[in-house]
């Protein structure tokens, strides 16, 4: 391959730099639909599952086919997305929060051409390229990180499970008969890229082993006070290791009992790697949320203390996240959220229904805060 | 024929759900083939090699990237996250695999033409490979070498109009919920204020000056679909201060079944008849509706305008006429030390443009706070517990409002200062042994 | 006076010495009705208010006055007590948690002359010796500590306050008008001997100077590495101080920024006294119970900051208790606990209720779990 | 004539309540008229001065009494409780004013020959001022000489059968709620276990061995009229665990209104006719009761036991037969490191003498971890703050319940150990380096 400038000139890197200009304006990119009724809006419907209309006070009608989007793409497949929206849509498309692709038009008529069209793909392996769903009380696409095929810090992949999960959930993709949505989040280590501590199940990658010293290198790949400060359990401290070699060198040490495997120091020393074939797995949360319906928004919280990594199909998470949300179909009250089911029922019920074992890593002892998830009171169900 | 052997990644390739296996094989033969005779500026294997790496990290159950180092374009300090394999010899092609994030539009709506665009772009200058979109909110490109950054970025500028996203310690790429383009819910224009802000603030997005990251999200209603409750260190949340707007005549068709409740959204079961009475006045937090003689009421003072009543029955209930945001602060994910939802610290403002209030008395004092006291690596939220609540309201210059918690102090240790108590604290031990004998 | 032995020899300590023997036995004291029924009783009804039945499966009946007694009595007091126990209960009598004082007899017919009795005897200045009341939806006796009479550490003195709120609530010790009971409860400083901090109303003495430092004598009278050691916020170090005599002394400083004043540093080392006519107080703390009826127990909550010391009645500190309990009173559903209530309206609306100031005192800024009280939701009343 | 002008205190003489002041002052003249001819064998203007000092405080807005010395029995630790007054010129009487605790009988029934007893004891050695009782539950005498606390020790173990009670780093005196004795709610029998266990640990009571204080509380239900949850380092709840015993006649008087709801305790209001579905159906936590046809059900294996229903309607619902206690740990008040409530440790557990399960699975296993790791001035709740709940549940060796928690974990943050790790920690950095390039 032959180097192509695209018209930047090395030597002089100002000139005719340009910098500071953000995003393109959104109204560019509005469909016209949106463009004219935009703060008009009076209501909307979901007519099927995956399709919305929203109505404006000025008559106006816009039909949304929403579908599942591997937040991972290819420019192939964001080609076959334009297709797609210049075949139907006038040539606009929109994404959500949740990687799914929106696919809107302007009439009613318009809606099952789309959305045949978009079932109608596939791929190779026979998946659904642009499955209709992901609206209303069911499970919408899952918010995830990247994993193995792009992070240096994970401790499980993201893509993979997330695959694995949604092809068990499918049906309550396509469908509505869940109590409420469920949001389903998936973050491939403690950093928890998106809002996987909030939602209702949260897949989330974890280590198990404190990390190894590389200390021939330490202290040339690292700054070693960052690294110590980096720990939020002060168990790094500075010492010195004499090298097989018979060298002296800076290094550091780690008091493993204290040691809560959240890969700070790895992040700031890439001497202290953590990941580990049989240490690393999958903790499963759940009973978070966003919304301020009804109840405040809560945390998730830690429901099965370890899963081990069982690639490519991850089928324990699988069957675990697929236990408790058919013990929420089952038990919830319409309108409530996995977490305010558990909540009414209370925990105890939670496990019971759900059929998962509390263990004692559920319960909290970080910090001083742990004490007001204990609990304080004779009110219990046997 | 594929470059490498992938018989874990494969068994992806089959179930409903969309494979970003078969995608990345789709990718990889597209470039294989390059039947449009591209000179691509990064090696043409890349797909094909990233496949490989995976598959032996499916193999090994551990990742094989490493911490990236300082990479990016002249005079930004953020927007390009440098990516290096642990295993180069074995897959060349992604030996060096930087991201780059661009910047979205507000909203996320998108002309084809746009996108195709970045498609082709991508396809030469980088690996093909995207995240439409990453965690923030930015358009990522996944997978370019160092010396394609500073020629991705020309055209970004150049052709497109479109600048990079956030990266480190700064203000990352802000974002926002579909907002009034497309919902009756929003109380603002949260596009308007998100693609306002960001450009506001180029100079703290491009140049990390800040303790740490920074997060500003706009969800249009409490319902809060950007998560920005959860997920920004300056949470904007539509609300309003008047009156719930009820169409009487559309609550007759919910309570009679003409009217779908949740907008159609539980039409997966069959949950019985409406109940008006279950399904909204008794699951109201504030019990501050009454359903009697088929006809609502609500006493708008004791609403806390949690968006319950107005989802459950779209078109009967409107969201009220003066509106603003509510504005919390502080959260995060759980590194460090644990996560945090965001604070109230603005019960309301009116969000309106220019957003004078909003940057000259919220975001600006924050800032300078933030950045006088923040440590390294210290979260807003993270400073906001290690100096308490009350020194956030000082920041701000208002009164402390019980809207600001959810209940006072249960223990009584007040750290009182010395000019808030008569008389100070300088004392004399003599004076006192007068009275007092040891 | 002259020394009068009781038979103890001090030459001889162990002589004839009895120990590790503790209280009497509890059968010893039962009236025969409660020796008959024991573990059999069936119901109570309160009659009217300080006057109880129960009733036993035997058809026994007990019925029990119930009378206000201060804490702090003296042995004439207890004279008396026993003199009415004698005349109308069989020579037996029982005190309650809360320092109220139970007579009981075993039918009806002698309750009123037992209630005629304790009401008409009154002190000289013309308060009631044995008010009868305390029961049910009401306001019964206040929990209390020594105060200024007998303790080395308190901010405010403890049975004057008393006698000043019950004064100015003596309507509802009488009445039973409230929506459920209302447990006052007053602590003299922050030891809160007794369950204070889980009170309905709470009144707390507070200093609000950090210690002084009696540097000559501190080294003598104090084991320095203790008054350390007690400081919960570590404001405390070693230091070296060279007196006006020039000479050098080991003593402590004080980081008076950390100081919260709690007293534990005076606590360990006479020679750090806090006490101040000016910087000593009251807290009015407010929703406390530790009864697990419908919501778990919970903790009282600061409500106001602080309230000068006015001996001999504390006006400001019973006025803002009654604004209180009339708020409560006027707001809060039958059965709702004071806290209860407040939960249920907001405590925005709790201040306005009570048209009480929220300072900046009031939001929490002690430790980390002090960010769970901040408010994280957008769900708020105006 | 009084020996000090007391104008403050005097003003606390007026009012409906019971005025200290006055009964002080009544002691003060009994005993300077001493009609008895008592040999008072501490100052007989002990009362006097009491009031003159304590006026003194209310002029200087001050305590003027001082920390106390060592003083106590022979062979105790605790029961005597040293104090001296900082001004023993101006008042003599109280120079030397120690406190003694006397151990109250369970359930604080008296007889009047036991207790004008008492008081002959007292005002012939001490001040004749008592607290009748104290936070923690004993009998205070307050106000004796150093020489007098053997005689009165004598007294009281030769002529009235009865001890001290605990005060320092020991056993603090249990107390208990009326229970069995006098109230229909009462699970177990509160006198009998508090009076056992305070015999059976005369010990641990009378000789501080231990980090800090430490108390048992025994509530009869959960109720909670002795406080335990908030109060005791050990809190023992009454409960049951099977169904509440409902009688349907009765029900029916609580809703024709035959019945006073709550025992009348409500009776100073017209709250209008009882409403059993508004009072206690709907009030009920959890839900799990019916009203329907005149007829009130219980789903027992919902209910949490919260005694609403049972004290709204106490002739008509009463406690089940199977009964025990739920025992929680570690509550105190804010002194150090903030209140504690206890922490529910044992679900249930059953109560029956001599209470060997409670004694050897319970408490003495506690204790043995506390005094062990327990650190100076350290209670029982700060211990469990800082080593963790679960170790409190391998000191008892029972199984991890999640009815030992309101809610699971929201943090990540698990201390693995390494022994539930597959592999161990230890690992070869130059294997992994074999796999994954610097």
């Amino acid at each position: 391959m032959a180097f192509v400038s695209s018209g930047y000139n090395p030597e002089k890197p100002m000139e005719n730099r340009i910098t500071d200009i953000g995003p393109r304006h959104f109204e560019e990119f509005y469909p016209p639909a949106v463009k004219a009724n935009k703060g008009k809006w009076l209501y909307h419907e979901i007519l099927e599952p995956g399709v919305l209309v929203h109505v404006s006070e000025t008559g106006d009608e816009l039909y949304t086919v929403r579908t599942g989007g591997c937040r991972l793409m290819s420019v192939s497949h964001i080609r076959e997305i334009c297709e797609i929206a210049d075949k139907h849509c006038g040539g606009y498309v929109r994404f959500t929060t949740r990687n799914n692709i929106e696919f809107m038009v302007d009439s009613k008529d318009k809606v099952k051409p789309l959305v045949d069209d978009l079932m109608s793909r596939k791929q190779d392996g026979g998946c659904y390229k642009f499955p209709v769903g992901g609206t209303g009380a069911g499970i919408t696409n899952i918010i995830h990180t990247q994993g193995w095929i792009h992070c240096h810090t994970p401790a499980t992949d993201a893509s993979g499970p997330v695959k694995a999960t949604m092809d068990v959930l499918f049906d309550d993709f396509r469908d509505m008969r869940l109590p409420a949505h469920l949001r389903v989040s998936l973050a491939c280590c403690l950093n928890m890229c998106g809002a996987v501590h909030c939602s209702d199940i949260a897949i989330l990658g974890y280590h198990r082993k404190p990390p190894m010293l590389d200390h021939e290198y330490l202290d040339k790949m690292c700054e070693i006070p960052l690294a110590i400060a980096a720990c939020p359990t002060a168990a790094i401290k500075p010492s010195k290791i004499k090298l097989d070699n018979g060298t002296e060198v800076k290094s550091v040490a780690v008091n493993e009992e204290r040691c809560m495997f959240c890969g700070n120091c790895y992040t700031m020393c890439p001497s202290m790697p953590l990941a580990d074939d049989v240490g690393d797995g999958i903790v499963i949360m759940a009973g978070g949320k966003v919304s301020n319906r009804i109840t405040a928004p809560k945390f998730s919280k830690v429901v099965v203390a370890f899963i081990p990594n069982e690639p490519p199909r991850w089928p324990k998470v699988t069957d675990t996240i697929k236990q408790i949300v058919e013990a929420y179909a089952k038990g919830a009250n319409k309108y409530e959220r996995l977490g305010e089911w558990a909540e009414r029922i209370g925990w105890e019920r939670f496990f019971e229904a759900c059929e998962l074992d509390f263990t004692h890593h559920l319960i909290d002892d970080f910090r001083d805060p742990a004490y007001y998830t204990w609990r304080q009171t004779s009110n219990f169900k046997f | 024929m594929a470059k490498h052997e992938t018989p874990l990644l494969s068994q992806l390739e089959t179930g409903p759900w969309p494979s970003f296996v078969s995608d990345i094989k789709r990718e990889a033969e597209s470039r294989a083939k390059n039947e449009k005779g591209i000179d691509y500026q990064i090696p043409v294997d890349a797909c094909e090699d990233l496949l490989g790496v995976l598959e032996l990290s499916y193999k090994h159950g551990r990742t094989h990237w490493k911490h990236g180092g300082i990479v990016g374009v002249f005079g930004y300090g953020g927007g390009v996250i440098g990516r290096y394999c642990d295993q180069p010899e074995q897959f060349p092609g992604v030996a060096h695999f930087h991201t780059m994030r661009v910047s979205q539009p507000a909203g996320k709506f998108y002309t084809t033409e746009y996108l195709k665009g970045l498609c082709d772009l991508w396809e030469f200058r980088g690996s093909g490979i995207t995240n439409m979109h990453g965690s923030t909110g930015d358009i990522i490109f996944i997978g370019t070498t160092t010396p394609q950054l500073e020629e991705v970025f020309y055209e970004l500028t150049h052709t497109f109009n479109q600048d990079l996203g956030g990266s480190g310690s700064n203000l990352r790429t802000p974002s926002d919920c579909v907002g009034q383009a497309r919902c009756e819910f929003a109380c603002y224009d949260t596009q308007a204020i998100c693609h306002e802000l960001t450009n506001y603030y180029q100079d703290e997005l491009h140049r990390p000056a800040f303790p740490y990251k920074f997060k500003f999200k706009f969800d249009g209603c409490p319902n809060c679909c950007v998560a920005s409750i959860a997920r920004s260190d300056l949470s904007f949340i539509g609300t309003w201060r008047d009156e719930i707007r009820i169409d009487a005549e559309a609550v007759k068709a919910y309570v009679g079944g003409e009217l779908k409740p949740n907008g159609g959204a539980h039409a997966g079961r069959d949950w019985g008849a409406f109940d008006i009475q279950k399904e909204v006045v008794d699951l109201c937090p504030t019990k501050c509706m009454r359903y009697a003689d088929g006809k609502l009421e609500i006493n708008n003072k004791e609403c806390t305008r949690c968006m319950h009543c107005i989802n459950v029955m779209p078109r009967a209930l409107r969201i009220g006429n003066d509106r603003g945001v509510t504005i919390l602060a502080g959260a995060k994910a759980p590194i460090l030390d644990g996560a945090q939802m965001g604070t109230l610290i603005v019960p309301f403002m009116k969000a309106e443009a220019p957003y004078d209030d909003i940057k000259e008395k919220v975001i600006e004092p924050i800032w300078d706070w933030w950045m006088e006291e923040g440590k390294n690596r210290e979260r807003l939220g993270e400073l906001m517990k290690r100096q308490g609540l009350q020194r956030m309201i000082e920041v701000l210059g208002v009164d402390p409002d019980p809207r600001m918690v959810q209940e006072p102090r249960s223990n009584p240790y007040i750290f009182w200062k010395e000019d808030e108590v008569e008389g100070g604290w300088k004392r004399d031990i003599n004076e006192f042994r007068k009275y007092h004998k040891r």
